[in-house]
């Protein structure tokens, strides 16, 4: 029963697919998958916007969205039909071509990036062998979209976003990818799938989660910082930072586009934490033994619901950074660490079982995250915020 | 006609389209970007004879394209690197008024 | 040591415990710290001797550990000698090896150095504190223990003279350590030369040794030199003059070991040498590195004694008896008439070498040894106390402006005449006394001749009455010197202590009743009984050294005991015996006569051969010097003349070419590459021809 | 020769076109972004997984940015009022027609000679990591210097000299 409950789309999938003639087959399998993909996550973002918005609207002691629908859960319909509804302008110096293909290209793009998510037991549109690969390639294609966002629109606000976005996105891919080839090094496989099983395994009812182990840890952290970094969020969100340029690379965009670009955003997000559940937090893997009996799916989704609200937690929390501040943070901290935890990866992976390999790699980082960290701090370059220009 | 010689000829093809950008362009950036499209022409070719070669077990083509995929990148930013520090000096990216090294 | 540790893993002969495996700890050990004190910055005293003393002790306990090691191999009945050697390079196909041996002489030998080293090194913290190149001192100081360690552990004859030469060197470093004094620089010159003069023959006697047996390792699993089926090679061989090469090596070595610890033609630098800073006396000159000459011996003992016959000997060992002996008396005669606190311990030191060698060449390694071993610890103790005296005199070193210290510095006093009891071999309860009457009970058993036992006696006397002469200038009276006198810091008087302890302990081992130590080296299991006393003559022989130093106290006491002298009125004995005394207060004229002969040779070829250079060498210089100039005018008028001409020429057409070229380099970019697109084009063409025709 | 070959060969040479023919600098850099792609994907369907990713992860992800930031950094985007053209185009183009003409007579001269259709290799991301480290550790260490000299050199060149206004 419960394997028929974890593996219910796929059976429901090889049953609509029987329906269709041999040479259609693959074809329409891969069709469904990607049409479940595009009902899916779209449904998700829905109900996010909900949450995002009361939530941030509880940490800043207002209620929140609560007129549509039962504690406000219709907004986001609301919020569609009016998006749809609007006027869609384009300014008349904007370069037309390119400012209509860009949201296109990003939301493809966006969506092209759970091809490789095992979203659960079997539960992958295709399992690629250079899946990690893939899903950053993909991921590297989303800044141009957004640079074109910015040029095309002719407007200067946009370019500075545009241009801030793609600097930003360029400079946190590095430290993005470095901390996930630590996992790579220890599966030994490029394939999203195999790290998953990788991970999907107990002692005494404990899951083997890479966040469990000290590299993992750090990576995991590292993985966070330059994701939010990636997806645009805050404290990493100055190309869309309202205070100082209106919003970005799609100040110019408006009505359905705009939702568009609204909706490449919150999927990228998905998208980024669903690899972040994959490699880190075991993807469908249950957190405990005795939980197996769920389906596997339920927890993927579950974990990526998870992360998507600490995220919002934190826009709720922190303040934006600098610019210079971000820059410095990305190359004088995070990169270093990663290359560190690529150097304990290994130390880890060949020193072989036993407690004392916890011990030392522990100790490495700790140690020089602290002593780097209080450096940096005393150096100023990623201290607390100054407000030099605001005192 | 093999495949094999399709792949060529489409190689063929992005070499010559790049060449001739990289020599009819004023814009020293485009002349790059020629280049560009010359080397993953280039590039397309040995994956090509990887592919049809009788041990692509071997990977010798693929490597060599992955090495020329590096090596272009470097390429790149160095040229780009150098367009900018020559924009700099004569506030043209315009090749046909750079000839500061005549003889 | 990196490169060792893999030869060591490699070499096929390894037999060591794991403390004869990493043997080459002990001497590393100060040698890295001296090279750490080396870079650290003159005010860092403190981390400076720290390093050194903890460096030293670490191979203190490394020592401590070999000896158990040793000591537990002898205890269970078979002698331990644990060599790992590997090979260092190769000539041609005789690999050159490098090795080092831990054997009971070797054992015994470093806890002697690491624990009086580390003694004397606690002890200059407190000599030395108010030098100004503090850290150079200790990073001397740590340089000369592991090269003298070097010495100690080392199992090939090459390696240990390059560990000798590190000695001479630090030796040289650390006498002309007050460079700026005139003399302290000479003395550091002259120890230098001289000792050279000694080891030019060592490094002959090493060659010839590599020549005859094609090894210069000692111990090599029955192949290295020291080994029978090598010595008796040597044996055979003949060297002329009716010597075997065995003995000719022997000789050679021999005078190498002279050189060093200062036996009878050489030994004129050791005096001098006490320029140096007291510890340095202490420590190089009265315990280790003179000892390191008759190490040596003791170490190619099989190599002197080849062939003997039971109760006979050899030509070598009887050479080292005699000039032994000599120097023994010799100095002896010369300490009597010396005012330099220091240089009459010098003296006393080169005669208490004359006996260790005169009981090498008698009684075998286990005499010889014994004595330098003791002799070690009461004549550091005897250079530390003066050391202390001098500090307390405020760097007063003439014994005429001393005396009355008992009173002041009572510390010094006691441990001073512990040492002198020691050394002149008070009955009984002094170690120094039984290693002396070792060897004057071997020298009386000696086959060969009374010679030596007679002069042996003598110096003994003339010991106990230089020393007695010493003290009574030195302790007792009133004090004559200017200030007023104090006793030294704590940090100096306590090593004292132990050593003073030890001049006396260290006696048990040796005696007749108990010869642990003999035993221990000959690895023969040793038995307490008073049976040891039943030897004929032995008791004789006691009580006859007895009475010789009582008579030498005496005499001593009377001349000078208890009367304070003024500096300016003269000594008691020239009083006595005039010329005899100006004989001996001039050292017997040995460096005069040195000057007349051997350095005034040189005076006159070095003149010769500057008057050659000026003469003959500089006038064909001049003259080649000369012809080339005016070559050289010859040319430059060609140059200007003719060939110039041609040449502007020459670069008018080639710039006019030029300017052709240039029309070609367009500075467009895409002009090239259009080129290198045509080559292409071409080059491809080309191909596609060649390919289908 | 099947039909998704042609599809991408088709927008490959189109995009390249476009590359060398627009106006706009920057419509230039996305054109010569969508040649990229098309490529990519060429390389995929030649079952070069691995190359083809990294084809994107490089050129799309790195080198068309870079192009487009030197481009903005330059003023290049606004056309120049005397043509994009330079004066020699027409010489330009002959040579390149003449490469293309040569190389593709090779090409067919050769075609016959070149192998058919043959089985599709599986090569896994494995051992090509293993053939990096082991076979091609060299020439892999190499390219890690010259990246890092690049880069080095890069920032070098393009940095602002000191006194020159920003």
């Amino acid at each position: 029963m419960a394997n028929t409950l974890d593996q219910i789309f796929v059976l429901l999938k090889h049953w609509i697919v029987a329906y269709f003639p041999l040479a259609l087959q693959p074809v329409v399998g891969i069709l469904l998958s990607v049409v479940a993909i595009i009902a899916t996550f779209p449904a998700l973002f829905a109900l996010t916007t909900v949450i995002e918005r009361k939530g941030l609207g509880r940490m800043q002691n207002r209620i929140g969205p609560n007129r549509t629908g039962p504690f406000g859960i219709l907004q986001p319909v609301a919020d569609g039909i009016k998006s749809l509804t609007k006027e869609d302008i384009v300014p008349r110096s904007a370069d037309a071509v390119v400012h209509f293909v860009a949201p296109l290209v990003l939301v493809v793009v966006v969506f092209m990036g759970f091809a490789v998510l095992p979203m659960g037991r079997n539960m992958q549109l295709v399992d690629m062998d250079a899946g990690l690969l893939y899903f950053f390639a993909i991921g590297a294609s989303a800044e141009l979209s957004i640079f074109m966002a910015g040029w095309s629109s002719r407007n200067k606000y946009s370019l500075l976003g545009a241009m801030r976005a793609v600097a930003q996105m360029i400079s946190y891919e590095v430290p993005l990818l470095m901390s996930t080839v630590a996992i790579v090094m220890i599966t030994g496989s490029l394939s999203l799938v195999k790290i998953v099983e990788a991970q999907n395994q107990y002692t005494w009812g404990l899951p083997h989660w890479y966040i469990f182990t000290p590299w993992g840890f750090a990576a995991f952290i590292m993985f966070c910082i330059a994701a939010m970094a990636e997806t645009n969020r805050s404290p990493f969100d100055l190309p869309e930072g309202e205070s100082e340029l209106v919003a970005g690379y799609f100040t110019e965009y408006s009505g359905f586009k705009f939702a568009l670009f609204f909706l490449g955003e919150y999927v990228g997000m998905f998208s980024i934490s669903g690899l972040g559940t994959t490699l880190f937090l075991g993807g469908w893997s249950a957190p405990l033994a005795v939980l197996n009996f769920m389906p596997s799916w339920i927890w993927f989704f579950s974990k990526v619901m998870l992360s998507i609200v600490v995220m919002i937690w934190i826009r709720g929390t922190l303040p934006r950074l600098r610019q210079d501040q971000l820059m410095n943070f990305a190359w004088k901290f995070v990169l270093p660490m990663t290359l560190l935890n690529l150097f304990v990866a290994g130390l880890w992976r060949f020193m072989g079982e036993g407690i004392l390999r916890w011990l030392v790699c522990s100790a490495i980082l700790l140690g020089v995250y602290v002593i780097v960290g209080r450096t940096e701090m005393r150096r100023r370059k990623i201290g607390p915020r100054s407000y030099r220009y605001a005192e | 006609m093999t495949p094999l010689a399709g792949y060529l000829l489409v190689a063929a093809l992005v070499f010559a389209i790049g060449l001739a950008g990289a020599l009819t362009r004023r814009n020293a950036i485009l002349v790059l970007i020629g280049i560009e499209l010359m080397l993953n022409a280039a590039n397309l070719n040995l994956i090509a004879f990887w592919r049809y070669s009788p041990h692509p077990e071997v990977l010798t083509g693929m490597m060599f394209a992955v090495f020329s995929i590096a090596v272009a990148a470097a390429e790149a930013a160095v040229g780009l690197g150098l367009v900018i520090a020559l924009y700099r000096h004569a506030h043209t990216t315009d090749l046909d008024e750079i000839n500061r090294m005549k003889g | 040591m990196q490169e060792m540790q893999e030869a060591i893993q490699f070499s096929p002969y390894t037999v060591a415990s794991w403390i004869g495996r990493i043997l080459w700890l002990i001497p590393a050990l100060p040698i890295v710290a001296a090279g750490i004190i080396a870079l650290l910055k003159q005010p860092k005293r403190k981390l400076a001797s720290g390093l050194a003393i903890g460096s030293l002790f670490l191979s203190l306990l490394l020592s401590l550990a070999a000896f158990a090691e040793v000591l537990a191999g002898w205890a269970s009945g078979h002698a331990v000698r644990e060599t790992v050697n590997f090979a260092w390079l190769t000539f041609g196909t005789t690999p050159v090896e490098l090795g080092w041996i831990l054997d009971p002489l070797a054992a015994v030998m470093l806890v002697m150095v690491t624990f009086v080293g580390l003694l004397i090194f606690i002890y200059s913290t407190g000599y030395m504190a108010h030098d100004e190149n503090f850290t150079r001192f200790f990073c001397f100081l740590s340089l000369f223990a592991g090269a003298m360690l070097g010495v100690v552990i080392a199992n090939s004859l090459l390696l240990l003279f390059m560990c000798w030469e590190l000695v001479g060197l630090t030796s040289y470093l650390l006498i002309g350590f007050w460079y700026q004094k005139p003399s302290a620089a000479a003395a550091a010159k002259k120890a230098f030369l001289t000792t050279r003069v000694g080891d030019i023959f060592f490094l002959l006697g090493i060659v010839w040794l590599f020549a005859q047996t094609g090894t210069l390792l000692f111990y090599n699993q029955g192949a290295g030199s020291m080994e029978p089926d090598a010595l008796a090679g040597m044996l055979a061989s003949p060297a002329g003059l009716g010597l075997s090469a065995a003995t000719a090596i022997g000789l050679l070595i021999f005078a190498g070991a002279a050189g060093k610890s200062g036996q009878l033609p050489l030994h004129v630098w050791l005096p001098d040498a006490m320029e140096g800073p007291t510890p340095v006396s202490a420590l190089i000159h009265a315990a280790t590195m003179v000892a390191a000459g008759v190490y040596l011996i003791a170490r190619v003992y099989p190599l002197m004694a080849a062939g003997v016959q039971p109760g006979g000997t050899t030509t070598a060992l009887t050479v080292v008896t005699w000039i032994g002996a000599s120097t023994a008396v010799f100095a002896a005669l010369i300490a009597v008439a010396q005012n330099d606190i220091k240089r009459i311990l010098a003296y006393s030191t080169v005669s208490q070498l004359g006996y260790m060698m005169a009981g090498l060449g008698l009684g075998g390694v286990a005499v010889g040894m014994f004595h330098l071993i003791t002799h070690a610890f009461f004549k550091a103790l005897l250079f530390m106390g003066a050391g202390s005296v001098i500090h307390g005199c405020h760097e007063e070193q003439d014994v005429r402006h001393m005396g009355g210290l008992r009173k002041y510095m009572p510390w010094t006093y006691g441990a001073y005449l512990v040492g002198m009891l020691a050394l002149t071999g008070f009955p009984i309860f002094f170690s120094g006394f039984w290693s002396k009457d070792a060897i004057l009970e071997s020298a009386h058993h000696w086959k060969a001749g009374q010679g030596p036992f007679f002069m042996l006696v003598f110096g003994a006397l003339l010991t106990a009455f230089y020393m007695t002469r010493q003290m009574s200038y030195v302790f007792f009276g009133e004090y004559r010197g200017h200030g007023h006198a104090h006793e030294s810091p704590r940090v100096m008087t306590m090593p004292l202590a132990i050593l003073a302890f030890f001049a006396v302990a260290l006696g048990v081992l040796g005696t007749p009743a108990w010869p642990w130590f003999r035993s221990f080296l000959t690895d023969r299991p040793s038995t307490f009984g008073l049976a040891g006393f039943n030897e004929p003559g032995l008791v004789v022989l006691m009580l006859t050294s007895t009475a010789v130093v009582a008579i030498g106290y005496g005499v001593g006491w009377a001349l000078y005991g208890n009367r304070s002298p003024q500096a300016s009125e003269r000594d008691a004995l020239e009083k006595a015996i005039p010329p005899v005394w100006t004989a001996l207060s001039n050292r017997l004229y040995v460096d005069e006569f040195y000057g007349a002969t051997f350095i005034a040779f040189y005076y006159w070829w070095a003149r010769v051969a500057d008057w050659f250079d000026r003469r003959v060498w500089g006038g064909a210089v001049a003259a080649v010097m000369w012809f080339f100039g005016l070559w050289a005018r010859f040319n430059r008028f060609l140059d200007e003349n003719f060939v110039n001409g041609g040449f502007d020429k020459g670069c008018e057409e080639l710039s006019v070419g030029g300017g052709l070229l240039a029309r070609v380099q367009s500075g467009r970019v895409q002009t090239y590459l259009r080129l290198l697109a045509l080559a292409v084009v071409v080059l491809a063409a080309i191909l596609i021809w060649s390919s289908r025709g | 020769m099947n039909i998704v070959f042609w599809i991408l060969a088709v927008i490959t040479v189109l995009s390249g076109l476009a590359a060398v023919t627009l106006k706009n600098t920057v419509h230039c850099a996305l054109a010569v972004t969508g040649a990229f792609a098309g490529l990519a994907l060429l390389f995929l369907q030649l079952d070069a997984q691995f190359a083809g990713f990294a084809q994107i992860l490089v050129y799309i992800g790195a080198v068309a940015i870079l192009v487009v930031f030197a481009i903005l950094l330059t003023r290049g985007s606004d056309t120049p009022a005397q043509g994009v053209f330079s004066r020699t185009w027409f010489a330009g183009l002959l040579i390149a027609a003449a490469v293309f003409t040569v190389l593709g007579w090779a090409v067919m001269n050769s075609a016959a000679a070149l192998p058919h259709e043959n089985a599709v290799p599986t090569v896994t991301v494995q051992q090509i990591g293993q053939a990096l480290m082991g076979r091609y550790v060299l020439p892999l260490e190499i390219v890690a210097l010259l990246l890092t000299a690049a880069m080095l050199g890069a920032v070098i060149v393009a940095m602002h000299e000191k006194g020159e206004p920003k």
